[in-house]
């Protein structure tokens, strides 16, 4: 499943909730979280602000795909990919991605790739707003 | 009856064109968001970058999607197609 | 933190609220999560109970000591590490592994080592109980 | 008075012992959790093990521990030492 949100979210809370209506996790044995979150300094700067522009249309499709992607390539129960859009503060998570299988090593696996693949070809742009007001595009994300 | 005619209009018109869209730090730098081409017939996504950008060199570091999927500058774009261009991406 | 556990726990409620007190997520930009969770068969049989035995005093050992490797190893702001003991029924949690630091490459490393090193390491045994309630020690944890 | 002088006796007593502890399936195939061995001296893992299980052969997938740290047959266990024998491990 995939979901882009405008409203902030607590990722552990989403999942319990989720857990308690799909029961997924009980099935699978093996479930594998990241969670990515604002931090309120970037190369050197303090940052008080983000805005998360994205691709309306393409990114859900991206996202779609990347799950998609990931289902046919590991044995995988469910895929979970929750994305923020809009303006985001620090402390704020931004992305949460969950996978759940049978197998540990293969929800491991389908876990960091799917994040990998998002961070490269995920239509989102990160514009930050420093603590002087002064407004910045992110020019690239960070390698692994 | 007026407003039906003007509804396949719309969309006889609308099939004839090609939409262009620019997102994030290149939307800024040129200035524009959304540009709407008149074509006929299926043209390179390197031409809808001239036209629509009005530079003829598309820069190496712009990605390009056609119909929400990754694409590239030598792609034949149709009449109705979306083309979007825009800077690395940085989410997640 | 190391934490052996008689009762259940739901691990994204143990998250949730483990977050509220402490807030390292928000500090650290990256989390990576694995929870296992006990299936309701096993090498083809069905099993309705296991007990999980362990070794009070060396595996509160073994366990601070992979989580003390771990943080060496690795740049990391935290790790949590809770195990599930006594009578497990299907469905329910066993194990949750969670490490958060400034990088998503270092998360995902030392959540997947730890993973692996408390399934070679940790003094746990499982004992299945299975349908026609007839018991058996599980011999060797799967490989990845 | 009598009641200082047994405990100071059974520290005494306690330090000249070697805790010996079984677990899971190795436990239930010996009939036994835990052996007090008495030794004045150091003495090998392999003959602890010997004094406590009654088998002369430490089966090689046998796991060893002395206080809570892995160690093996060759290694020398002093008075007072806990030692543990356990089955490959198969927790998470």
């Amino acid at each position: 499943m995939i979901e882009l949100r405008e409203m902030p979210f607590d990722p552990w809370q989403y999942l319990a909730e989720r857990q308690v209506s799909q029961g997924v996790e009980a099935r699978s044995g093996a479930a594998a979280i990241f969670v990515g979150t604002m931090r309120d300094f970037n190369e050197g700067d303090s940052v008080q602000e983000m805005y998360l522009e994205h691709y309306p249309g393409m990114t859900e499709h991206q996202l779609e795909t990347l799950a998609a992607s990931a289902l046919k390539e590991w044995s995988l129960d469910d895929v979970l990919i929750v994305h923020r859009i809009g303006r985001i503060i620090p402390t704020q998570p931004i992305v949460l991605v969950a996978v759940w299988s049978a197998h540990r090593a293969e929800a491991f696996d389908a876990c960091r790739h799917l994040m990998e693949s998002l961070k490269h070809s995920a239509p989102f742009w990160k514009r930050e707003t420093l603590v002087d007001n002064s407004v910045r595009w992110v020019a690239s994300n960070t390698p692994g | 009856m007026a407003f039906l005619l003007g509804a396949i209009l719309n969309g006889i018109l609308s099939i004839m064109l090609v939409k262009v869209l620019f997102f994030a730090s290149l939307r800024e730098r040129l200035g524009v968001g959304q540009v709407m081409l008149d074509t006929h017939e299926a043209i390179s996504v390197q031409e809808v970058w001239q036209r629509s950008s009005g530079e003829n060199v598309l820069p190496v570091n712009v990605l390009i999607a056609v119909n929400h999927t990754y694409s590239d500058a030598a792609a034949l774009v149709q009449p109705g197609d979306e083309v979007a261009f825009f800077p690395p991406v940085t989410g997640g």
